[in-house]
């Protein structure tokens, strides 16, 4: 009795901490989108000059019409910004922190939408990889005892 | 008591042990492949044509099949060590194009000049299983491996200059593949070649391989054949009629060797390419099985063994992806070629040898 | 001795394998501490009946058995060892079961090692429990202390001479706390003087710690040094149950191989007084379990002489020796030549036949038909039953020949069969060992060495190989050399019997002699 | 025959040694020629120390319970590559994607062990053939499951993993969210040479683990299996399980190696990876002084080192010599084979010799008169 008990302790641990490792280990790639977006019936034009920062990191120096990008684990990402309005001008600090959607792989947040504070479905969207175009691979595996093999 | 049992036999309980002598996977593999006949039709494949591939790849498989039977008969268990007779082949294949011979003539020198390798490489190995009675067939798998990439060093320092085998630029090494139309490719396959449709039967082939099994056949009804069957039936018994088990054992593994050397040749004829390198590695393996799937077990097999198996093998190999492709579009023939052939080896291996040797 | 229930009581033991009786009502008790000498002759039941009591499994394979095994009073039921393990009984058999590999210890405690708890047992079971060496050491050393016999508890068990192997597997039986009674079969056959002695002295104080301990031997002055009783089995019978101190071993030797009835000897015909064909002088044979250790012997022509002892004394071993199937050396000369040993085929050709002890493994080609198996020899040697085809070279097998002459001795031998191809595996005993008989005498031999003929077939069987071997060598004057654990019938049909004992020949007596005679001979010097 | 013998035990004497000492040679042969930097020659082996040391640790039990050589941790192998799948296609990166993988490799490995262990307690004494068979006939069973399933029945999310036809995974699957980042977990660096110390310290636990293992009651039951079933059997132990059990951790263990493995190399041939890995590892045990029936972990480490040194110097000396590269591929390749079947023949003729009987002893006793008791 005592020794099942152990035993189904042993495999919920084990369960658990998969499940821990889904969590915490889930890959996002997050794209900064610095683009002129249309929300209803309104513009938020795109900035002349937006530098990204990861904790710390400058990750993208973003002029108009430009996309930078990130990667981060986990659910929760948070990003400073430093936004350039005019030529020389005094940069204005931003501080954001997001929670991403676990189901999404690439995420694409638009900078000036966020700025200014929209909702999320606005300035958030899933980043579609394009279709892959390359051909098909011919080499068929079998159980060919090929040599060598780097070890 | 036990013949007692025996006289007052049923039909019923007959035609069971008949089918517990043909085994399980045996009869599945055969009904498998009668369904892919029956089927083949109707997924558009044309069926003669369908007869055709099995009928050469038969052709060219069988001697290597048969490469089996000696040492099988001798008890040195199924030959896992082909590739050294195959490596004696290639010997003699590269060497007698090497020396410039062409056509018909060069598939003799071949043989010619690769059976004195086939028997000092035969020599050795059968030296070598004399000395480790019982692990045969584990280290025969090894040893083959080794000789294999042994040669493989050897295929590019030997000095080969024939451009039609050697890498152009270097001059030295042997390329991987090289066809052989210029020489022995189809010699045997096309001599009295028939027609009919799309049906083609490779006549010489098939007629070479029936005089090999002839021979295989008669050398078992000699005086020295039946003692290899004896030894390999119950050595201590052979010993004790004086018998020599070693040199019988011995003259076996030469016998294979030299067969598995003829046999990679017959196939190269048919092939029509010669593949060295790493190319014997999958030579092995589908040999082993198809005599096992031919009924064989680990120390007793016989021709009717090697015809049955090759064509059930070669069979499914051949049948398997066109029709499969008819049928679904989708090729798993690959997939099934190394699961039928790997389990039944298992099957043998796991199967307990009612024989206590 | 005393008069409180017995530790064990065995009321009318009765079993039959197929058929023939082994044991007959055989009753036997023995008290707390006693010390029972079980002898008898190989066959006479000693091992079955010790089997029943240690609830070996062939036992109950072979249809169980009869009568009731009665523990402190209690009727007991043993389904397997381990249960009459558990009722403390123990035993050491003749052959060790011990790890190689393994220090005395390790082996006194094989799968009863002391453990230490740990956590990972808690998820993957007991197993995952640590030993604990240090109490391994003390349970192992008090065991090998309450044998009285020093034996290093750290040395590894391959390393061991041959008598502390023994002593090693009698202190994994002490160590087992509950032990009341140890049955040891013949332990004293693998012991030099010194270790037979002292193993005699920790009996006794096995005994004295209340122990009962059932010792099986053929040395019988160990017998009356250390038991209380004495208890004689022949023919599946218990013959006698004595006290040791009012016997001595002449009585026993009697007792053990007399026979009630003593069946009329056939053979009536005067030992032949002919010139010496074979000599055999010096020989030794490593041949495992049956080891030949110095035999000389001088055989006639056209004798039968019988080669008896009991098992594992080596008479097994001359012939195998002789004709090259195990490592061998001396010398031997048959009508004046010397013969090569360790080569087979020397002996072959010069016409000696051997008929094998191990049918199944030697005798014959399971697999193969009968025509084989009786053609193969006669072919391999001499080239019969060969055509020679392209003027002789190639030697073809003649199936037709073959036939004949298997049919030929298929009638002759009376082997039961439906055809000459059937395959030898499926014929009963009797007929397998025709089958040897028929291969032998396909060679055409001048000499021939059979070996256990009888073993493990049928009466009627019997009764046939024997009479077909004495025609033999009646009719065509061959010498025969039979070797058998069975006396009674060496003495049937043999002129002379040779006893083997301790690998060597205790003696040669005409077969006209008495058992008592040839039964002392056996005992003489075992080992 | 007596002279004979002595005569083959001084040669195997000689020859249980000679393996170790002729790797040795080799690279003391071949250092020199190649000239690599010292440091690039201890990184080479750190790393691939790190990378294989626990794969090959996964053979010691099987050994231990006289199974011989473990062929089948190919199928841990197989386990740990379908596990790197998933993990790789529900994009979890880093040290949780390891640890993920492990995960579920575990149970995937212990069923695949349980079949090999199964069919090898049906072939006792032809353990090794039939467990490399397994190989062989699992990887038709992997190639049905990852080539074919995958994408139709199993599902597979992104399409860079997929083959374009719409089921069936690719031939090579892409680790860069994982790799190294176990090795790069505190790494430390000596003089040049870079110390995966994560990874060290894995193989350092694993091995105390082994060492532990072999003083519990089933360690010792299998030693006892392994030197003698019959005698185990008769004193209660069951041998069916101890041996099924060994197989089963041995896989198990071979699956978490492999990921370690793969982690190391960052890209995963999916149907190659694991055809080769056996044979490579049981070579490698071997040059480290291991036989059939007896290896320590010693032997693993050593092995791995001398191995491995072979490995990286082959082909650039074969390079320098022949001026051919190639060469050096194949050379390596012919070593390893090479090793495994001189180190089976060493075993099976110890085992005939151990056979072979007593009778130099009879002859001695019949020299000295005859009076003797064997």
């Amino acid at each position: 009795m005592r020794k099942i008990l152990f035993r189904v302790g042993a495999v919920l641990i084990l369960l658990i901490l998969a499940g821990i490792m889904m969590i915490v280990g889930r890959g996002h790639t997050i794209y900064f989108d610095n683009k002129t977006l249309e929300y209803n019936g309104e513009s938020y034009a795109a900035i002349r000059r937006i530098n990204v920062f990861v904790n710390g990191e400058q990750v993208a120096k973003l002029s108009k019409k430009e996309r930078g990008m990130a990667t981060c684990m986990g659910q929760s990402f948070s990003f400073d910004i430093e936004v350039i309005r005019e030529k020389d001008g005094e940069p204005e600090p931003y501080h954001f922190d997001l929670s991403l959607p676990y189901g999404m792989d690439g995420i694409i947040v638009n900078l000036p939408a966020i700025m200014e504070g929209l909702p999320q479905e606005a300035w958030m969207s899933e980043f579609i990889p394009a279709p892959p175009t390359e051909t098909e691979e011919d080499e068929l595996p079998s159980d060919e005892f090929e040599m060598g093999g780097e070890v | 008591m036990s013949e007692q049992i025996r006289t007052d036999d049923s039909i019923l309980v007959r035609v069971h042990r008949a089918l517990k002598d043909f085994g399980v996977p045996r009869l599945i593999i055969a009904a498998f492949l009668l369904l892919m006949f029956i089927v083949a039709p109707f997924t558009g494949v044309n069926f003669w044509s369908q007869v055709t591939n099995v009928f050469n790849r038969f052709s060219w498989n069988a001697v290597l099949v048969l490469a089996m039977v000696p040492m099988v008969h001798s008890g040195c268990g199924l030959n896992f060590g082909l590739p050294v007779g195959i490596i004696a082949g290639l010997l003699g294949a590269t060497l007698s194009i090497e020396l410039g011979f062409t056509g018909p003539v060069s598939f003799l020198m071949a043989i010619v000049i690769s059976t004195p390798f086939a028997i000092l490489f035969g020599a050795a190995y059968g030296g070598l299983l004399n000395r480790i009675k019982g692990g045969e067939m584990m280290i025969a798998t090894y040893v083959g491996f080794s000789v294999i990439s042994f040669f493989c060093m050897m295929w590019l320092v030997l000095p080969y200059k024939k451009p039609d085998m050697a890498w152009g630029f270097e001059g030295t090494g042997l390329r991987t593949t090289f066809p052989i139309d210029k020489y022995y490719g189809g010699v045997l396959s096309n001599f009295l070649k028939i027609e009919i449709g799309k049906l083609v039967i490779p006549t010489g082939a098939l007629l070479f391989f029936a005089l090999l099994a002839f021979l295989m056949w008669a050398f078992l009804h000699t005086k020295t054949g039946t003692a290899m069957t004896a030894v390999g039936s119950n050595a201590t018994f052979a010993r004790a009629a004086g018998i020599n088990v070693n040199r019988i054992r011995m003259l076996s593994v030469v016998m294979s060797t030299w067969l598995g050397a003829v046999g990679i040749l017959v196939y190269e004829q048919g092939f029509g390419f010669v593949q060295l390198y790493n190319a014997p590695f999958n030579m092995t393996l589908p040999a082993v099985s198809a005599i096992l799937i031919g009924g064989a077990t680990a120390n007793k097999a016989s021709i009717t063994n090697v015809i049955i198996g090759t064509i059930l093998f070669q069979g499914i190999v051949t049948m398997t992806p066109t029709v499969m492709n008819g049928l679904i579009n989708l090729d798993i023939s690959e997939v099934l070629r190394v699961v039928v052939s790997n389990g039944m080896i298992l099957y043998a291996l796991t199967r307990k040898t009612e024989v206590s040797r | 001795m005393s008069n409180q229930t017995p530790l064990l009581e065995m009321k009318s033991i009765r079993k039959d394998f197929f058929g023939n009786q082994v044991l007959e009502d055989i009753n036997l008790t023995l008290n707390e501490g006693e010390v029972l000498g079980l002898v008898g002759e190989n066959g006479a039941g000693k091992s079955t009946l010790m089997k029943i009591l240690f609830g070996m499994n062939e036992i109950r394979e072979t249809g169980g058995y009869e009568g009731d095994i009665l523990l402190n009073g209690e009727k007991v039921t043993f389904a397997t060892p381990f249960e009459a393990l558990e009722h403390g009984i123990g035993m050491v058999h003749q052959e060790f079961s011990l790890i190689p590999g393994f220090t005395a210890r390790e082996n006194i405690l094989l799968n009863r090692e002391p453990q230490k708890k740990s956590v990972m047992a808690q998820i993957f079971g007991e197993r995952m429990n640590t030993l604990d060496r240090k109490a391994m050491e003390q349970k192992a050393d008090q065991a090998i202390e309450k044998m009285g016999v020093e034996i290093d508890g750290q040395m590894v068990i391959s390393d061991m001479p041959v008598g502390h192997k023994q002593f090693t597997e009698i202190a994994r039986e002490l160590s087992k706390d509950q032990l009341k009674l140890l049955i040891l079969d013949e332990p004293t056959a693998v012991l030099t003087e010194q270790e037979a002695l002292a193993l005699l002295d920790s009996i006794r104080s096995m005994s004295a710690q209340g122990i009962a301990v059932i010792f099986i031997t053929h040395r019988l002055q160990e017998i009356l040094n250390v038991c209380d009783t004495v208890a004689v089995m022949r023919d599946g019978m218990l013959v006698q149950h004595v006290a040791a101190a009012e016997t001595n071993i002449s009585e026993i030797t009697r007792w053990m191989v007399g026979r009630s009835v003593i069946m009329e000897r056939k053979n009536t015909r005067p030992v032949p007084e002919t010139r010496t064909i074979m000599k055999i002088d010096r020989l030794w044979v490593d041949m495992p379990g049956e080891t030949v250790r110095d035999v000389s012997l001088e055989i006639r022509e056209g004798e039968i002489l019988g080669i008896g002892g009991l098992a594992g004394q080596g008479k097994l071993g001359i012939p195998n020796g002789i004709m090259g199937l195990y490592t061998a050396g001396g010398t031997v000369t048959f009508d004046g030549e010397e013969i090569p040993l360790n080569q087979p085929r020397r002996c072959l050709d010069r016409q000696l036949a051997f008929v094998s002890e191990d049918r199944r493994g030697v005798g014959l080609l399971l697999d193969e038909s009968l025509e084989w198996n009786i053609a193969f020899p006669a072919m391999q040697i001499h080239n019969q039953f060969l055509k020679p085809l392209l003027g002789g070279l190639i030697k073809w097998r003649d199936e037709k020949a073959i036939g004949e002459v298997t049919r030929k001795y298929i009638d002759e031998l009376q082997i039961r069969c439906i055809s000459s191809k059937q395959r030898a595996k499926e014929l009963s005993g009797g007929n397998q060992q025709k089958v040897c008989l028929a291969k032998a005498f396909a060679l055409k031999p001048r000499f021939l060495f059979v070996s256990e003929p009888t073993r493990g077939i049928d009466v009627g069987a019997k009764a046939l190989v024997l009479e077909a071997l004495r025609n033999f060598n009646q009719e065509s004057g061959i010498t025969i050399v039979m070797i058998s654990s069975e006396l009674e019938e060496l003495r049937q049909i043999c002129d002379r019997v040779a006893i083997v004992s301790g690998g060597r020949i205790a003696g040669i007596l005409p077969a006209t002699e008495p058992s008592e005679e040839f039964g002392a001979l056996m005992v003489s010097q075992v080992v | 025959m007596n002279k004979q013998s002595s005569g083959k035990k001084a040669l195997n004497f000689l020859g249980a040694n000679s393996v170790p000492i002729m790797f040795i040679v080799i690279i003391a042969v071949c250092i020199p020629i190649v000239g690599f930097s010292p440091t690039f020659l201890l990184n080479e082996i750190v790393t691939r120390l790190s990378r294989n040391a626990f794969l090959i640790l996964s053979l010691l039990i099987p050994i231990m319970a006289g199974m011989g050589l473990n062929f089948g941790m190919t199928l841990g192998a197989m386990a740990a590559e379908i596990a790197l799948i998933f993990t790789s296609d529900w994009q979890i990166w880093g040290i949780p994607g390891i640890v993920l993988a492990m995960i579920i490799s575990i149970p995937i490995s212990a069923v695949l062990g349980l079949l090999c262990g199964k069919i090898l307690n049906a072939a006792k004494g032809r353990e090794m053939i039939t467990s490399y068979i397994i190989s062989f006939f699992m990887n038709g069973v992997y190639q049905l499951v990852v080539l074919y399933m995958m994408g139709s029945i199993i599902p597979i999310i992104h399409n860079n993993i997929k083959l374009p036809r719409g089921y069936g995974v690719r031939s090579s699957v892409d680790l860069t969210r994982i790799r190294k980042s176990l090795d790069n977990l505190l790494a430390i660096n000596i003089g040049g040479v870079r110390i995966p110390m994560a990874t060290i310290l894995i193989i350092v636990a694993m091995c105390l683990v082994i060492i532990w293992f072999r003083r519990t009651k089933l360690g010792q039951d299998m030693r006892a299996v392994g030197q003698d079933m019959e005698v185990a059997r008769a004193a209660g132990i069951d041998v069916e399980r101890t041996r099924l059990i060994s197989i089963v951790i041995s896989t198990v263990l071979a699956g978490l190696g492999m990921v370690i493995y793969l982690q190391n190399m960052g890209d995963m041939a999916t149907y190659s990876s694991h055809s080769q890995i056996g044979m490579f590892c049981i070579a490698a045990l071997l040059v480290g002084g291991a036989s059939v029936d007896k290896a320590s972990i010693g032997n693993v480490f050593l092995g791995v080192i001398l191995f491995h040194t072979m490995f990286i110097l082959a082909p650039a000396a074969g390079a320098k010599i022949t001026g051919n590269e190639v060469i050096g591929e194949y050379f390596r390749v012919f070593v390893s084979y090479g090793v495994i079947t001189v180190a089976l023949i060493m075993y099976e003729t110890k085992k005939r010799r151990e056979k072979a009987g007593i009778g130099q002893q009879l002859a001695a006793a019949q020299r000295e008169g005859g009076v003797t008791r064997a």
